[in-house]
């Protein structure tokens, strides 16, 4: 395979990067899940009733 | 007919509630004081009825216009004399009165005899504002509220930082006010002094009304 | 309304002239930035030539974020921005009156500049028609654009540095089209530099439209 | 911190719906890998390189999709005042601004053995994409500079309108700029591209889109959620506040 080397260096660094955002992005959301009060978490109430 | 009519108004700095819910109800000719430790709101209060404060719940209605939907209607009938001087320091006293009252419409001409009730001196009016004892810059910035002949007055700390002949010329100003009709609606910390000068004690704190005495 | 404009814009540069910050200040500092890149490049004179244009268009860059500071600092240093929604001026009086003063400050470090490049940089003016038409043009939309920014940022910490962030990419189609006008006007490229007026013309009516629907929202929330 | 044990109340911005998206963005990643580097063909011009596209296009699709939505949602805060809407636009900022550092990184790794070069001044795109950048750095400047709620919102939402309303005239005045550019005129329509290469393509936005719509949605309840951490306790602070009242009652000011 020509260019390999651009290759793994242009996919790695996007799905590296976009999974770190996503990683980043669940442990906010841990972090602030697990301070707001449990009635307090509306998106989440909503979520089950539908 | 009430000037202002506050009902449960919460308002919020950031998100911290200044106002925690205050009601209060003022009458045309009245000089209210509003007394009561720092933070405790009033300085919130006063900008409300300005119509510069945006309020989270409950109703304000100041000379019968709501202070949100009817704002532009609020702001020209007051004038407010907060912790800012709203002086531009490079323009001189003149200048600076000259402005303010073209901005208001208010006739330019008034501005030479508020600053004769004020008693800034002659000498002082091609000054640049910058060049201003803090009382003097005090009593110009007053002039500019007297120049707009407000039917609401709303004074944050008038007297600080003004001598004693200052103080006299002011508690002389909102006499006269009052007398011609106008409302006054002070926060002061000079208890000894506003006392006598207001028909009416209200004392704030943690954002609420906790006493209102009438004289 | 324009009377309000013309109260605005005046009392502004009453304040300029007074203070004389454009003058004593930012004239010398846009000189020293034209000797800078002089004594950047000089070593070679072909390249100096050719890269006139631009040189003088980011150094109006930079004169503007500290025009627009400036512009913005006179009315919150003491409260006036309160005040001026007390008095019940239109906002967009207040915007059009504070973008009219930046830009006649800006034109008039403009006419200094060009000298600046005749006499340093040794530029030739082919159509000083031209030059007049770029600078007029271009400086509406850079002063729309700053004074609406200018507003944007003035409740915020940080202004001096979140200013030029937001400031110089908006500001990214008039350095390229004034610049092409210049290379245009000095003769130092072949391209016609009318037609870029053009594009600084719909750069200055867009952003006037857009400071004027949103600079009252900026004034009432902070 | 207690956190809640019963299970009905997640501690996390998880939900089914998020977790059917992240198992197809899974799915459709190793789908997108498989016929990425083994399945299209190579380019009888660029070789090998042509894979790269593979990711380079969706993001940049994706970048121009997430600032239009935090348009949107900026035009629906300043309009409706809904703070729905400016969780919207601020969390798909986010998310753009990281596609759009990705455009940029692979179109720059893929400029380099095609064109021969990591950057290109004369190209409309590339130049427009970096300004489009640029501005929406800013705008998380803005938003990051705090203060209040609703003024932050105002502030940044009008950002995004000036950056949105300029960032055609930046095109079409890089456009001018140099009369030339780089990119092909869209190979996509001129039929140009072998059927695999295309579909892959095209499941490539597609895997990118459901990776959007995702985080999207983890992101917005961040959002929620630290609003809430901030607003939520309203009455809570409201009844700290009336009790100051009580305890320096008496206390004046000295």
């Amino acid at each position: 395979m020509t260019h390999l080397g651009y290759l793994l260096v242009g996919w790695g660094v996007s799905l590296g990067a976009l999974g770190l955002y996503a990683v980043r992005v669940m442990q906010r959301g841990r972090r602030a899940a697990a301070r707001v009060p449990a009635d307090r978490r509306r998106w989440l109430a909503a979520e089950e009733t539908s | 007919m009430s000037i202002i009519a506050l009902d449960g108004v919460v308002a919020l700095l950031g998100r911290f509630p200044a106002l925690a819910g205050v009601d209060l109800d003022v009458g045309a000719g009245e000089i209210v004081l509003l007394q009561g430790p720092n933070g405790a709101g009033k300085s919130t209060l006063l900008r409300v009825c300005a119509g510069l404060q945006r309020i989270e719940s409950g109703r304000a209605l100041v000379l019968e216009h709501d202070v949100v939907s009817d704002r532009a209607a609020v702001r020209r009938s007051v004038g407010l004399l907060g912790h800012d001087t709203a002086l531009y320091d490079d323009l001189s006293v003149e200048e600076n009165l000259r402005f303010w009252a073209r901005a208001s419409r208010v006739d330019v001409d008034a501005v030479d005899g508020a600053l004769d009730r004020l008693g800034v001196a002659d000498r002082l009016r091609d000054v640049p504002v910058r060049h201003l004892s803090a009382g003097q810059r005090r009593r110009t910035a007053l002039a500019a509220v007297v120049v707009r002949r407000p039917r609401l007055w709303l004074l944050d700390e008038p007297h600080a930082g003004l001598d004693q002949q200052g103080r006299d010329l002011i508690d002389g100003l909102v006499r006269q006010a009052a007398t011609a009709g106008a409302t006054v609606l002070l926060a002061s910390h000079e208890l000894d002094r506003t006392m006598g000068l207001a028909s009416r004690h209200v004392t704030v704190a943690g954002g609420t009304i906790t006493e209102d005495r009438t004289i | 309304m324009w009377r309000d404009v013309v109260l605005v814009a005046g009392k502004d540069l009453r304040i300029e002239w007074r203070s004389r910050v454009t003058f004593s200040q930012v004239v010398p500092f846009a000189g020293l930035v034209l000797v800078l890149f002089g004594f950047a490049l000089d070593a070679n004179r072909p390249v100096l030539e050719r890269a006139t244009s631009g040189l003088f268009w980011i150094t109006i860059m930079f004169v503007t974020t500290l025009a627009v500071q400036r512009s913005t600092s006179i009315e919150t240093t003491d409260g006036a921005r309160r005040a001026l929604l007390l008095a019940g001026v239109e906002p967009v009086a207040v915007f059009a009156g504070k973008a009219a003063a930046v830009a006649v400050q800006l034109l008039a470090v403009e006419l200094v500049l060009v000298g600046g490049i005749v006499v340093l940089y040794g530029a030739e003016i082919d159509s000083f028609l031209l030059v007049v038409a770029t600078c007029l043009v271009a400086t509406v939309g850079i002063a729309a654009a700053g004074t609406l920014l200018g507003a944007l940022v003035a409740g915020v910490r940080a202004r001096e540095t979140v200013l030029p962030i937001l400031l110089l990419p908006v500001l990214a189609p008039v350095l390229i089209g004034a610049t092409r006008a210049f290379d245009d006007a000095l003769g130092s490229v072949a391209v016609d530099g009318w037609a870029w007026i053009g594009m600084l013309a719909g750069f200055g009516l867009i952003n006037l439209v857009l400071g004027a629907l949103s600079y009252g929202v900026l004034l009432e929330e902070t | 911190m207690t956190t809640p044990a019963s299970s009905e109340v997640p501690v996390h911005t998880g939900s089914t719906t998020t977790r059917l998206l992240g198992i197809a963005v899974l799915v459709g990643l190793v789908a997108l890998i498989l016929l990425g580097f083994f399945g299209a063909p190579k380019d009888d011009e660029q070789a090998d390189a042509v894979r790269l596209i593979f990711v380079h296009v969706p993001s940049a699709f994706l970048t121009y999709a997430a600032f239009s939505v935090t348009a949107v949602g900026s035009v629906m805060w300043l309009w409706k005042r809904s703070v729905w809407w400016d969780l919207v636009a601020h969390g798909s900022a986010e998310i753009g601004v990281v596609f759009c550092s990705l455009t940029l990184f692979t179109g720059s790794v893929w400029g380099r053995p095609t064109w021969n070069t990591y950057w290109d001044w004369g190209d409309v795109r590339l130049v427009t994409t970096l300004i489009l950048l640029l501005l929406m750095v800013g705008y998380l400047a803005v938003r990051s500079m705090g203060g209040d709620d609703s003024a932050v919102a105002t502030r940044s939402a009008i950002v995004a309108l000036i950056a949105a309303v300029n960032l055609p005239i930046v095109n079409r005045s890089v456009e001018w700029w140099f009369d030339r550019t780089l990119h092909q005129k869209s190979s996509l329509t001129d039929g140009n591209l072998e059927d695999l290469t295309l579909f892959t393509l095209l499941l490539g936005v597609v895997v990118w889109s459901l990776f959007y719509v995702w985080v999207m949605i983890h992101r917005f309840r961040v959002g929620w959620l630290e609003r809430e951490l901030r607003f939520g306790d309203l009455d809570l602070a409201l009844a700290q506040r009336r009790a100051e009242a009580h305890t320096i009652n008496d206390g004046g000011d000295r």
